[in-house]
């Protein structure tokens, strides 16, 4: 299962405007593994995953993906190296339904040729239906085949976080970053996810997740970091990051309970 | 005063009467019907203009209509707007010429719209006659367009030799709006004027339409110490220009020179006293002592409670001339007819002058060059 | 035309009767179309392009991006293909096609820097070029200044304003289906998701951009052929503005709506006047008030009245 | 010398007229990020409704000015009321926005062009003192100067309300976020309708120190400044109070300025509008803005 490191932060640093929002992060995301990323408000954990997905620079430091450094690269070339995300205040275009969010996720497939289509051809035609299928097969893992006309704008929480999901799988990427994809979720839903994300992993996806649901972290994932004022308190299995002591403190004491409800 | 109110109520006693009796004697032969069509900016940018131009064709019309029986004819007038724009103006002149089926249509407002218009009337062989297209070209847009407003070139250059023999001026400032074809037409029509009589230009300085503040042109112009100051622009600038220059400490012994935009009763009225003795060259004589012309200035200042400007006068007149034209034409639905008798117009007594139409269909009377004095225009030459 | 007023008063038999019943009724029909085009022909024209300017503003608003600077590539297709005919005397087709892409090449070399800028600061950019395009043409001597570019020969038809605007029609919902038309409509919902999701939105906000200066520059070599003259008032802030009226009024969900809007808004005035209201001042209110009313009421724009409910 | 510093003066008068017709422009896109594009009809109405109760009505100027101020700022409210009020929950509400107070400014231009007429009228002559003073070959009239004074003035007096006052705070607060202002117990709706009623009132006292000043009232006045008013929010930063004023004068500078040095007049809008594109694109916040541009 374990087959090297997909995604390496070197020392990766970054602050706005004086204020230092990354310091020497440094740790490794294992491929095909569920990575999980804990820490208190503000320690840095949507700057991280914003630096991974090219939204933000570093300002110090290397990534590298699959061995290829990305800290570079603007964020639709390294969607294109195959690296998905989702947001943590959800970015769904709610003007389109929810099969039109997933088939505009698919951008990256290709095939929607617009000459073939100006003349009517077959192809075009063949395309359609392919790229259909596709986005009804990505909403049917996430669980919302039932709403594939409804738009986005009427979904409940929890359905909007997994269409967010399911419009990110349509991208068929390597690498999926989640930030608090359960926030909000009922307990069934939950482990809907739960599901839905090993069933992924299996299939060779890596994910680095943003969570502050503790159980739900520490059942998931292969291994954690923890993040705390923007540095690396440490990279462990679960059970090494629960009984690190500074962790207890700093974290796990109250705040972890926060979003369970 | 009272001496002319006095005047005023026989005037208008007598014009009862002699509507009246008019009526009564040829109350058995109906008077013809004639429909003219108005395309008038009564909206838009140029909506100050096409307002005078309403008030003094609808003043002309209703004293014509008081007695049609004796003109015979009677005017039932279609007003429109063509909203300062040429696409509008398009749609009101197909409007008019082919819903309507207006003899003639007066208009439009702006030269602009004149060019675009004017040719779907010359295409249907329906005549126009333009009120204040002072641009080079109108007319030859075809043998059924004319005009009775003067142009520049047909004002200007006599202004400014009667101002050169008057004052010895040898270099002067030019100050033009450069983004309005009115204003743009004038400033080319000075500068050849001014370059025939060998004046210098010092500089020409520019606005744009709508601009209320000219301090920045006018200390340019100030530090050069020009012996005049040559204006073209319309009203509403003209007055924030002669009231502002005078305020910089432009002296008064500077002449400011202005053309048909300035002829308007709201450069005096904005302008105030430092509208004293600037000279305008323009297409109608407010002051005339020709009684048409009081009497006009007099019953429009009554009906409108404002004095009339030279777009009004040029509106009113317009009316008379088509009806002088209709009268010979024998018909008053028959465009082609009104067409010739239009060329035929000549020596009519007119507000504006002794009117004719030239060969070309432009406007044939001689302008006149006025200044301010006391609060009043008068004539300084012509 | 004329009306067969005097058929042969000999032709008793009632077939013949009913026919010429027929024909006079037919050349009447005939008659009242023919006044219908002379006295609507040229609203008729007008309307067809003001949709087509509406549709090349359409096309940077799919992609979020609110240009103001549209009336500007009119300005310069207009100017561009006019100057093409009247003084190289290049055929009409090419001399328009040459304005569509000037246009499109002046849109390339300021989108770089100017679609950096976001919402309404954009929108102000836009504006401010397109003022700086107008001051240009008033002081140009080329362009004819203030008084404008007199003498552009006619030769824009109807067919030829409703073939355009057709084809830009069928063009842009065969995009709609795209890469192309996806990045644009990805691009508008949120820009942030769009670029995690591979989307070039540098390369396609440019793309909207140029293509929509594209379409104006036609619809402005379209415009200057059928109006033998061009000034620099008509591509000015209200024209900027009147544009985007046309498009929220008509909605800007899907193509119609832009065309919705502008054929309807260009028609008001001679419905306000076949409805009685007198023209100047009130009718301009009426104009407003409608305009507000439909703002309130159709948030989707005149185009959700036609569409199907879901 | 002299030339140059009588077109400093010059720039800097204009600049604050310019300046005091954008605070109010100004402070709604501060609060509520929309675009009133009606600011400059209720500018152009309150500089006509001074006219009106000074003529008609006959009032001196000291009772008919802050009516006509008044007056302008209850046209805010109802064009709050009818223009923005209902579209507040809609997600394109900027966008929307812009065309009703577009359709407003329709409906408020019509009414003043049917009730004034379209000519350019005045206040009466000599209802204000305007003296004249030279210094060498200076020249600066007392209204300037006044007019100066007024704007600066009202910056002051209102960047201090915005600071101290409770309601101030309240407007401040709903600037920075409606959901938290909401939270913290403010009668939002209250707020942004007062915001409407003081930016409409000092559009109106524009309105009416513009026609005093240049002897011109008409209801297209609004037209040509509306534009200018856009550039000078933007210059300034937009929803900055110092920033409106200040970003006035600079466009005032920048304007005679080319007249001065190059001698052409006529490059006065153009070389004004490419400083407005050339700010937009390198510091898009403005002068004075508040940190990076907002999406819209």
């Amino acid at each position: 299962m374990i087959s090297g490191m997909l995604l390496e932060f070197e020392k990766i640093s970054r602050s706005f405007g004086g204020v230092r929002a990354l310091s020497g992060v440094s740790f490794g995301v294992q491929a095909a593994t569920i990575h999980g990323l804990i820490g208190p408000n503000g320690s840095g954990k949507t700057t991280l995953m914003n630096v991974v997905s090219g939204l933000s620079g570093a300002d110090a430091g290397r990534l590298l993906f699959d061995g290829r450094p990305i800290h570079r690269l603007r964020p639709h070339r390294i969607a294109a190296l195959g690296v998905a995300r989702t947001f943590q205040n959800i970015r769904l275009f709610s003007g389109m339904s929810c099969l039109e969010n997933v088939i505009a996720g698919q951008h990256l497939m290709g095939a929607r040729p617009l000459f073939q289509r100006l003349f009517r051809l077959r192809s075009a035609n063949l395309a359609e239906m392919k790229s259909l299928a596709d986005a009804r097969a990505c909403l049917s893992k996430a669980g919302i085949a039932g709403r594939e006309s409804a738009p986005a704008g009427s979904l409940s929480y929890g359905e909007r976080r997994r269409l967010e999901i399911a419009r990110a799988m349509a991208l068929k990427p390597r690498l999926l970053l989640l930030d608090e994809p359960i926030a909000g979720m009922r307990l069934r839903e939950i482990e809907e996810m739960e599901s839905l994300f090993r069933s992924l992993v299996a299939s060779g996806v890596t994910i680095l997740l943003i969570e502050h649901n503790m159980p739900f972290v520490m059942r998931l994932c292969h291994s954690i970091t923890v993040l705390h004022f923007g540095e690396t308190v440490m990279t462990g299995t679960p059970g090494e990051v629960a009984e690190h002591p500074e962790v207890i403190e700093a974290y796990l004491g109250g705040k972890g309970e926060r979003n369970e409800g | 005063m009272s001496g002319e109110n006095h005047v005023k109520k026989t005037a208008v006693f007598l014009a009862l009467i002699l509507g009246l009796t008019g009526m009564c004697s040829r109350a058995s032969a109906s008077p013809k019907v004639a429909k003219i069509g108005f395309a008038l900016s009564m909206t838009g940018a140029a909506a100050a203009y096409g307002e005078t131009q309403k008030n003094g064709s609808r003043l002309a019309i209703d004293e014509i209509n008081a007695r049609a029986g004796q003109e015979g004819i009677k005017i039932t007038p279609v007003f429109e707007d063509d909203a300062s724009q040429p696409q509008q103006g398009v749609n009101v002149f197909n409007r008019l010429l082919f819903a309507d089926k207006v003899v003639i249509i007066i208009g439009p407002t702006l030269s602009n719209t004149a060019q675009v218009a004017d040719r779907i009337a010359q295409g249907a062989g329906a005549p126009v006659l333009g009120i204040s297209n002072t641009a080079k070209g109108i007319t030859d847009i075809g043998d059924y367009i004319f005009r009775d407003s003067l142009t520049e070139m047909q004002v200007i250059p006599n202004t400014i030799r009667v101002v050169e023999k008057r004052f010895g001026i040898k270099k002067v400032a030019l100050l033009y709006g450069n983004d309005d074809a009115f204003t743009k037409g004038g400033y080319d029509a000075f500068k050849k004027a001014l370059g025939d009589s060998h004046i210098q230009i010092l500089t020409e300085q520019s606005f744009a339409k709508g601009d209320r503040d000219f301090s920045a042109q006018l200390t340019e112009i100030r530090s050069l110490q020009p012996d005049a100051l040559v204006v073209s622009a319309l009203v509403e600038e003209a007055s924030g220009i002669v009231s502002q220059a005078r305020q910089l400490g432009i002296p008064a012994s500077v002449p400011i020179i202005g053309g048909n935009g300035f002829n308007s009763p709201s450069l005096i009225k904005n302008a105030g006293k430092a509208s004293e003795n600037v000279i305008v060259g323009a297409a109608w004589n407010e002051s005339s002592s020709n009684p048409l012309n009081q009497g006009f200035v007099r019953a429009y200042t009554a009906k409108f409670g404002a004095p009339p400007d030279q777009f009004a006068a040029q509106a009113y007149a317009a009316v008379y001339i088509v009806l002088d034209a209709l009268k010979r034409a024998g018909s008053t639905d028959n465009r082609k007819a009104l067409r010739e008798a239009l060329t035929r117009v000549g020596g009519l007594d007119t507000v504006l002058g002794k009117f004719s139409f030239t060969k070309g269909r432009d406007a044939d009377y001689a302008p006149v060059v006025e200044t301010v004095k006391d609060g009043a225009f008068t004539v300084f030459g012509q | 035309m004329k009306l067969p007023a005097d058929l042969p008063a000999g032709a008793a038999s009632r077939a013949d009767r009913g026919l010429a019943i027929r024909l006079r009724r037919r050349a009447a029909e005939v008659v009242a179309l023919s006044e219908f085009f002379a006295v609507y022909g040229s609203l008729i024209n007008f309307a067809g392009l003001n949709a087509l300017l509406a549709l090349s503003l359409y096309v940077p608003l799919s992609a979020g991006q609110l240009s103001l600077g549209n009336a500007a590539f009119a300005g310069i297709g207009a100017y561009v293909s006019a100057l093409l005919t009247m003084r190289l005397n290049v055929p009409f087709p090419m001399s328009v096609a040459a304005g569509g892409c000037l246009a499109a090449a002046v849109a390339m070399a300021i989108g770089a820097p100017v679609l950096r800028i976001k919402g309404i600061f954009l929108a102000m950019a836009t504006l401010a070029f397109g003022e700086v395009v107008r001051i240009c043409a008033v002081n140009l001597s080329i362009t004819g200044g203030a008084e404008g570019l007199i003498g552009i020969p006619n030769k824009t038809t109807a067919v030829m304003i409703y073939g355009a605007l057709a084809a830009t029609a069928y063009f842009l919902t065969a995009l709609r289906w795209s890469q192309t038309g996806w990045s644009f409509a990805s691009i508008r919902e949120d820009e942030t998701a769009a670029m995690v999701m591979g989307i070039n939105t540098t390369r396609y906000k440019n793309v909207a951009f140029i293509l929509g200066a594209f379409i104006a520059g036609i619809a402005g070599g379209l415009y200057a052929h059928l109006n033998f003259i061009i000034t620099p008032a008509e591509f000015g802030f209200s024209a900027e503005v009147q544009l985007l009226i046309y498009n929220i009024v008509g909605g800007t969900r899907s193509v119609f709506g832009p065309i919705v809007g502008a054929l309807i808004l260009t028609a008001i005035p001679e419905a306000l006047r076949a409805a009685g209201v007198t023209a100047g001042p009130l009718r301009l209110g009426v104009n407003g008030l409608i305009l507000l009313l439909v703002i309130l009421y159709l948030p989707n724009g005149l185009s959700s009245l036609f569409a199907k409910k879901r | 010398m002299s030339v140059f510093l009588q077109q400093l003066i010059n720039g800097f008068f204009i600049g604050s007229v310019y300046g005091l017709f954008a605070i109010g422009y100004t402070l709604v896109f501060g609060v509520l990020d929309i675009l009133n594009l009606a600011h400059a009809a209720i500018f152009t109405l309150g500089g006509l409704s001074a006219l009106w109760l000074t003529t008609t009505a006959g009032l001196p100027g000291w009772i008919a000015f802050p009516l006509a101020t008044l007056f302008s700022g209850v046209l805010g409210l109802l064009l709050y009321r009818v223009a923005f009020a209902p579209l507040r929950r809609r997600a394109d509400s900027n966008l929307s926005g812009l065309i009703s107070s577009i359709a407003m400014a329709i409906v408020f231009e019509s009414c003043a062009l049917g009730i004034f007429g379209a000519r350019t009228v005045r206040f009466p002559e000599g209802m204000f003192q305007n003296r004249v003073y030279h210094f060498q070959s200076i020249t600066i009239t007392s209204l300037q100067l006044e007019i100066v004074a007024v704007a600066l003035g009202l910056m002051i007096v209102l960047s201090a309300l915005l600071k101290y006052s409770r309601t101030g705070k309240a407007i401040r607060a709903v600037a920075e976020s409606e959901n938290t202002a909401r939270l913290l117990g403010i009668n939002v709706e209250w707020i942004v309708s007062q915001t409407f009623f003081v930016s409409s009132a000092l559009g109106g006292a524009a309105g009416i120190l513009y026609g005093l000043y240049f002897d011109a009232l008409a209801p297209d006045m609004g037209r040509s400044i509306e534009l200018k008013g856009l550039a000078v929010i933007i210059l300034g930063g937009m929803g900055s109070i110092p920033g409106a004023i200040l970003g006035g004068i600079a466009f005032g500078l920048s304007e005679v300025l080319t007249v001065e040095l190059t001698g052409m007049s006529n490059l006065r809008d153009a070389v004004a509008f490419t400083v407005l594109l050339l700010i937009l694109i390198l510091k898009p916040s403005g002068l004075l803005g508040r940190g990076r541009a907002r999406q819209a």
